[in-house]
């Protein structure tokens, strides 16, 4: 249970620990690596959406001054069609093989082919110009309601679509049939006064972290690879690249560099295989390096989809049914994240009768990836688009309706389990009682719009290990690689339960061979699971040093208390000692103390947000301006206040750059034109105002501290709350994402 | 007794049922006693001896790390989901 | 093999002598023959502002700068702004605001940020929002790292 | 990345000799912002890199309110706004300048190269236009001049001859009560390229209510940026008025022959040369008012 309590290190906002560091370039990220005999790697990559490979010829890249290695498909160990359970989830490997280098088919645009390893990285590149590829062109599938056709041309010719372990006799698009349902929905809708149906379409986009994916392999002449790179999660890398070479996990050392952001991209291997093949062709260690035009397209971006949703109402605003129908686009491989996007589209509702179906379709584009609360935007923008249409033909307060249904504690989800404590409603009181709700919203063609969001979060495992050390600090080793100042988030848990300042804990994110199994750092789970292990580790450490004061008082151990720091003896001797003074006298009492935790708990804890946003819209050139923006959040307990809003606002901003500007533009050939940051208008910081984030904390009686993930569920509302916005100000319903000038200026029937 | 939630896409195992209530004080017990009951139905939830991938068990709404020693309580709700995929759950350990 | 070039340049005051191709930009040059790898490769086309350094006294983007033009010239990298013993003012701000989540952006909105300051030491929110928009951040949303800036010129003001 | 070879020319005889030489595989590097890139992306096939930010001539930049200004080709945007006395007389230019790329890419990309680029949405193309510029080029066979309006033939390519390069831009100093402006519609507010750009500038009357003369020219609308002949004649004479304007306008619209592209759709284009021609002309019109 979640303690009600003060606290002296959680919710108070200290320097993060690597900060220094990163302000001063001193930090080395995945490409900062150098090695002594360094060779540089370069993928040659598709040029065509879908193709068959008729043939591969090196033998010129191979003749080239400087190469010193070329690798295909054929230096990959032979893929088994089976089904490998890895860190990131269960996958098909010779479909993760087929990714990493194609071998029979290229099914996208910048789907990697072959490898090069050279003295410099402008000779490997100029040298993957020589390698000749035969290729039979095929006709691309781009859409989603395109590839379900029964006529459409097929990615893989043995896909079935399953639904819940049952496999369709003929080939598909559809990998899979997800269906959720409550209640009778027809009955539901019968029963309704208004019913209002709407299509949504979403476009594909990216992560857009700042750092392109980087590796750096090495084989030792005893078989032993280690790869240094920047990734979401060491662990993970290890267990997939095992399984793509088919090498033993304890013959691999992943070693996680500074990471430059990942927002679920960089789960997914895609060069580190590639160095590995390569370091193990040339017998030197190899860096391979991805542009930019490599990462928007040789790596996953979060599928384009297909959202239908229907929901009726009576006509004092009580929500009676709710349908949906999503069509996620998978990318070239199964895999889109329609689960969870079906798992949240009614999450913010309390609705008796639900059905909802999901599909996960192939199409000829990248594999996609997850992207910050994957699924759930795409399906959150149908349905809070739906919810506030539903209030403005009811005449109710957008925000009153969501008051009127919102999901409680003891509510039952679409998708069947009963919510446990929740802070939806909460999180909705206070936006309506925020100054930015309650100011005039008059002027014209200014807007003002709301949604809410839900995203569940995860568990998982994680592990950590602390080192008391005699000056009274501590170092605590993790797992879980910081894209966010979680080395500071979890040192404050640790500190906390010790009774100690943050700056005493010297966190460290050590490599697959220093600490124990970790899970990825994704599905916000970093500050609650692996800060949960730290706290456990904590207590471990709290034990063992009791005993130490036991020792050294002649107590039994039950004698000891632990508050505020300090060891106090409650067997009537007047002893005293603080955890400091403790720590200069281990080597007496039994020598160095080292406690550890591990975790995998499942009580993660469902995040709720509500944004509040006011657009002005140029009715001339539809170009939409983005004036003020709340961003009201549940964050269980936030443990450094600073980078919880953080979370909140860096979510925001990137729903705000989907809903307005970002998408993947495509020809006819399936070719992206748009594959440059300048192209792929993500928002600078001359497109936004200050994002006010506003954390309210309902505390999940999953964690100790009552934490909830943080990260992913401000992503979720942007996208509806700026439709709504965009409707408030000019009276037209925007369906179609990215809400770009070109497509208002048509909706307004300007063009 | 437990209580087992039938998928919406497997209730035609159980004749359109949605709850049913089974013995077993383990994940595996209850799987064999539905089994008993809807002959056919281990088959498309699990694969030698654990879940197919794909599928999840939630016990009382927490995600399980689908062990099938995992214990149930006499009251308890036992939810079949789809594995959240993409990347974010479905756990190996 | 491309030939290289002998070229003599000052970076954070100091002396330096390297050999580079033509080809090599300042950003590579920077990185990975000096191994100062403050400034990040972002996009390499100079959309993103991750390898922003000071050139003669002005911003520019590393990758769109050859190492050969660098030859008499003078640049300012992240390595050389602090102090031995003491942070820029600028990075002392980044770090009270939390101003940073990845940190990869970190060095060049520093470096950008430098040269706003150096330029207009009273700059209001939006300046600092125009002069910042060829420095792109993915994760922050921009609040905190503008908050900084405007904390760093109070600071230097004060 | 092809491997180059890379000169710091010192003289303009010797940048031309150079160009002559080695014709196409020879290009010149100012700020490089351009250059670079499309070297880098195998847009460009070079072999020689010519730089000629040492050369005196191409680093000039110079005012007088009799004569106006001399640009050299090799002057950073940021040069531009420096000089309070160059952002009176043609704001319409230093409009384009502050909006090139972000801040550090205006510390090294320069008005000259932006016009050697030839792009078709380039920005400082349109001031240049309606600012009645002059290019002054260097060759082999001595000194010419060209009107800006004639210099891009095609996208990405110049009217420079084999072993020509720009030197200088000229403009003439202002007549009074005159002023212009620029504006571009971009997605974003910054770091983006032109979806459509319009320059404009005018003369009005002492009385400051019926036009004298004015010009109009567009960007990203055609392979090259545009000189509105028609749009510009037609406004001469004419008081000013919303009439007047929407004439303008639709006289721009009528030669715009945009293409759908990643950055903007033809109807979005055409569309948008409307309201950026009338946004421009009131812009100019303004600040030929408000100038005291």
């Amino acid at each position: 249970m979640a303690e009600k309590k003060e606290y002296k290190v959680i919710g108070t906002r200290p320097i993060r620990h690597d900060g220094v560091d990163k302000v001063t370039g001193r930090a080395l990220y995945g490409a900062d690596f150098q090695m002594t005999g360094l060779l540089h790697g370069r993928v040659l990559r598709s040029p065509h959406a879908h193709a068959r490979i008729i043939s591969i010829d090196t033998s010129r890249a191979e003749a080239y001054p400087g190469v010193k290695g070329v690798v295909t498909a054929q230096d990959l160990p032979e893929a088994e069609d089976r089904v490998a359970d890895l860190g990131e989830g269960a996958v098909n490997l010779k479909y993760l093989c087929d990714n990493i280098l194609a071998s029979d088919k290229v099914l996208y645009k910048g789907h990697a082919v072959a490898a090069v390893a050279a003295t410099s990285p402008h000779i490997a590149e100029e040298a993957c110009t020589l390698i000749d590829v035969e290729y039979e062109v095929l006709p691309p599938v781009l859409e989603v309601r395109q590839a379900m056709e029964a006529d459409a041309p097929l990615l893989h010719e043995s896909l079935k679509t399953t639904s819940m372990g049952e496999a369709a006799d003929e080939p598909s698009n559809v990998a899979s049939h997800i269906q959720h349902k409550l209640g009778d929905p027809e009955k539901g809708f019968a029963e309704a006064d208004i019913v209002v149906e709407r299509d949504f379409v979403t476009g594909t986009v990216h992560q857009g972290y700042i750092e392109p994916h980087n590796a750096t392999a090495h084989f030792n002449q005893d078989g032993q690879l280690t790869i240094w790179c920047s990734t979401q999660g060491a662990f993970t890398v290890r267990e997939q690249v095992a399984e793509i070479l088919q090498y033993p996990i304890s013959k691999i050392k992943v070693v996680p560099m500074e990471i430059g952001g990942g927002f679920g991209g960089k789960i997914s291997v895609y060069i580190k295989p590639v160095a590995a093949l390569l370091a193990k062709k040339t017998g030197k260690p190899v860096k391979v390096l991805m542009n930019r035009a490599d990462v928007f397209e040789g790596t996953g971006p979060t599928p384009a989809s297909y959202v239908r949703v229907k929901m009726g109402a009576t006509k004092d605003g009580k929500i009676t049914a709710a349908e949906a129908y999503l069509a996620f686009e998978a990318g070239a491989y199964p895999g889109a994240p329609v689960g969870p996007g079906a798992m949240c589209i009614f999450a913010p509702y309390s609705i008796e009768n639900v059905v909802i179906d999901g599909y996960d379709v192939v199409v000829n584009k990248p594999k996609t990836a997850p992207y910050r609360a994957p699924g759930a935007p795409n399906a959150a923008f149908g349905s809070e688009s739906v919810v506030d249409e539903i209030a403005e033909k009811l005449d109710i307060d957008p925000l009153e309706i969501r008051l009127l249904n919102g999901a409680k504690e003891g509510d039952r989800r679409a998708d069947g389990p009963i919510h446990p404590r929740i802070g939806c409603i909460e999180t909705l009181e206070t936006a309506k009682a925020h100054p930015h709700y309650t100011a005039p919203n008059g002027k014209k063609h200014h807007g003002r719009g709301v949604a809410s969001g839900y995203w569940f979060n995860i568990g998982l495992e994680s592990s950590v290990t602390i080192n008391v050390n005699s000056d009274g600090t501590i170092n605590l080793i993790e797992g879980s690689t910081d894209i966010g100042g979680t080395r500071s988030s979890i040192a404050m848990q640790a500190a906390e339960v010790l009774g100690i300042p943050a700056e005493s804990v010297n966190p460290s994110v050590v490599d697959t061979n220093s600490v124990g199994y970790t899970a990825v750092t994704g599905g916000s789970r970093t500050t609650y699971a692996t800060g949960y292990a730290a706290y456990e580790a904590a207590q471990d450490v709290k034990r063992k040093m009791s005993a130490r004061a036991a020792k050294l008082w002649e107590v039994d151990e039950d004698n000891v208390q632990f508050a505020d720091g300090e060891f106090s003896c409650i067997n009537g001797k007047e002893e005293q000692i603080s955890f400091r003074d403790l720590c200069a006298r281990l080597g007496e009492t039994g020598g160095p103390v080292v406690g550890s935790g591990t975790v995998n708990p499942g009580g993660a804890g469902g995040a709720y947000a509500t944004h509040v946003v006011d657009v002005a819209v140029d009715e001339e050139t539809g170009k939409v301006e983005i004036l003020r923006y709340t961003a009201v959040q549940d964050a269980g307990k936030a443990i450094h206040p600073s980078y919880v809003e953080g979370q909140i606002q860096g979510g925001a901003v990137q729903g705000i750059g989907w809903a307005l500007n970002e998408e993947y533009i495509y020809d006819d050939e399936g070719t992206m034109t748009n594959a440059s940051f300048l192209d792929y208008r993500m928002p600078t910081c001359l497109d936004l105002p200050m994002i006010d984030a506003v954390i309210v904390e309902v505390p999940n009686p999953g964690h100790p501290y009552g934490v909830r993930g943080v990260g992913e569920v401000p992503i979720v509302p942007p996208m509806a709350a700026i439709a709504n916005a965009i409707y408030d100000a000019i009276g037209v319903r925007m369906t179609e994402l990215p809400m770009s000038p070109d497509r208002l200026l048509k909706a307004m029937g300007k063009i | 007794m437990p209580t087992v939630v039938i998928p919406p896409l497997m209730r035609k195992f159980t004749g359109g049922e949605e709850n049913i209530t089974l013995p077993g004080a383990t994940v595996r017990e209850v799987i064999d006693n539905l089994e008993s009951r809807y002959p056919g139905i281990k088959e498309r939830l699990c694969e030698e001896d654990r879940l197919k991938p794909g599928i999840a068990i939630y016990i009382n709404g927490l995600l399980t790390r689908g062990s099938f020693l995992e214990r149930v309580d006499t009251d308890a709700e036992i939810h079949f989901l789809p594995a959240i995929g993409g990347g974010v759950a479905e756990p190996s350990h | 093999m491309a030939r290289k070039s002998h070229v003599q340049t000052t970076i954070n005051g100091e002396t330096v002598e390297f050999l580079c191709e033509s080809r090599q930009s300042l950003l590579e040059v920077l990185r990975d023959e000096l191994y100062l790898t403050g400034a990040k490769e972002g996009c390499n086309n100079g959309n993103c502002g991750a390898c922003s350094v000071i050139l003669d006294g002005r911003l520019v983007n590393s990758c769109l700068v050859l190492g050969v033009e660098t030859e008499g010239k003078s640049v300012e990298t992240i390595e050389g702004l602090a102090e031995p013993d003491k942070l820029h003012p600028i990075q002392d701000a980044f770090l009270e605001n939390a101003a940073l989540q990845c940190g990869i952006c970190t060095p060049g909105f520093i470096m950008s940020a430098k040269a706003l300051l150096d330029s207009n030491p009273n700059p209001t929110e939006h300046e600092i929002r125009y002069w910042l928009a060829g420095n792109l951040c993915r994760c922050t949303g921009y609040d905190k790292i503008v908050k900084a800036v405007m904390d760093a010129a109070k600071e230097a003001s004060a | 990345m092809q491997d180059f070879s890379y000169v710091s020319a010192k003289t303009v005889p010797e940048a031309v000799a150079l160009l002559d030489e080695n014709g196409e595989k020879a290009r010149i590097l100012a700020g490089g912002t351009d250059l670079i890139v499309n070297i880098r992306e195998g847009r460009r096939d070079v072999g020689l890199v010519v730089d000629v930010k040492s050369i005196p001539e191409v680093n000039v930049l110079n005012y007088d309110a009799n004569t106006g200004l001399t640009l050299g080709a090799a002057v950073e945007c940021y040069k531009t706004y420096a000089v309070d006395a160059i952002c009176d007389a043609y704001p319409g230019l230093i409009d384009a300048t502050k909006i090139i790329g972000g801040t550090a890419i205006q510390g090294r990309a320069g008005v000259g190269g932006n016009l050697c680029n030839a792009s078709p949405a380039a920005d400082c193309i349109p001031p240049l236009i309606v600012l009645n510029a002059t290019c002054v080029i260097a060759g082999p066979n001595g000194e010419r001049e060209l009107p800006v309006e004639q210099f891009c033939t095609a996208p990405g390519q110049t009217a420079l001859e084999k072993g020509e390069m720009l030197v200088s831009l000229k403009i003439p100093a202002p007549a009074s009560n005159s002023s212009s402006f620029y504006l571009r519609f971009i997605p974003r507010n910054e770091m983006d390229i032109a979806v459509v750009g319009a320059g404009a500038s005018v003369t009005l009357d002492a009385a400051k209510q019926t036009i004298v003369s004015a010009r109009i020219a567009l960007a990203a609308v055609a392979p090259t940026p545009l000189f509105a002949e028609d749009a510009s004649a037609s406004l001469a004479g004419r008081e000013v008025s919303d009439a007047a304007i929407d004439d303008a306008a639709r006289a721009a619209q009528a030669i715009a022959r945009p293409i759908s592209d990643m950055r903007g759709t033809a109807e979005q284009r055409t569309h948008l040369v409307g309201v950026l021609t009338r946004r421009a002309l009131n812009g100019a019109i303004q600040r030929v008012r408000d100038a005291a």
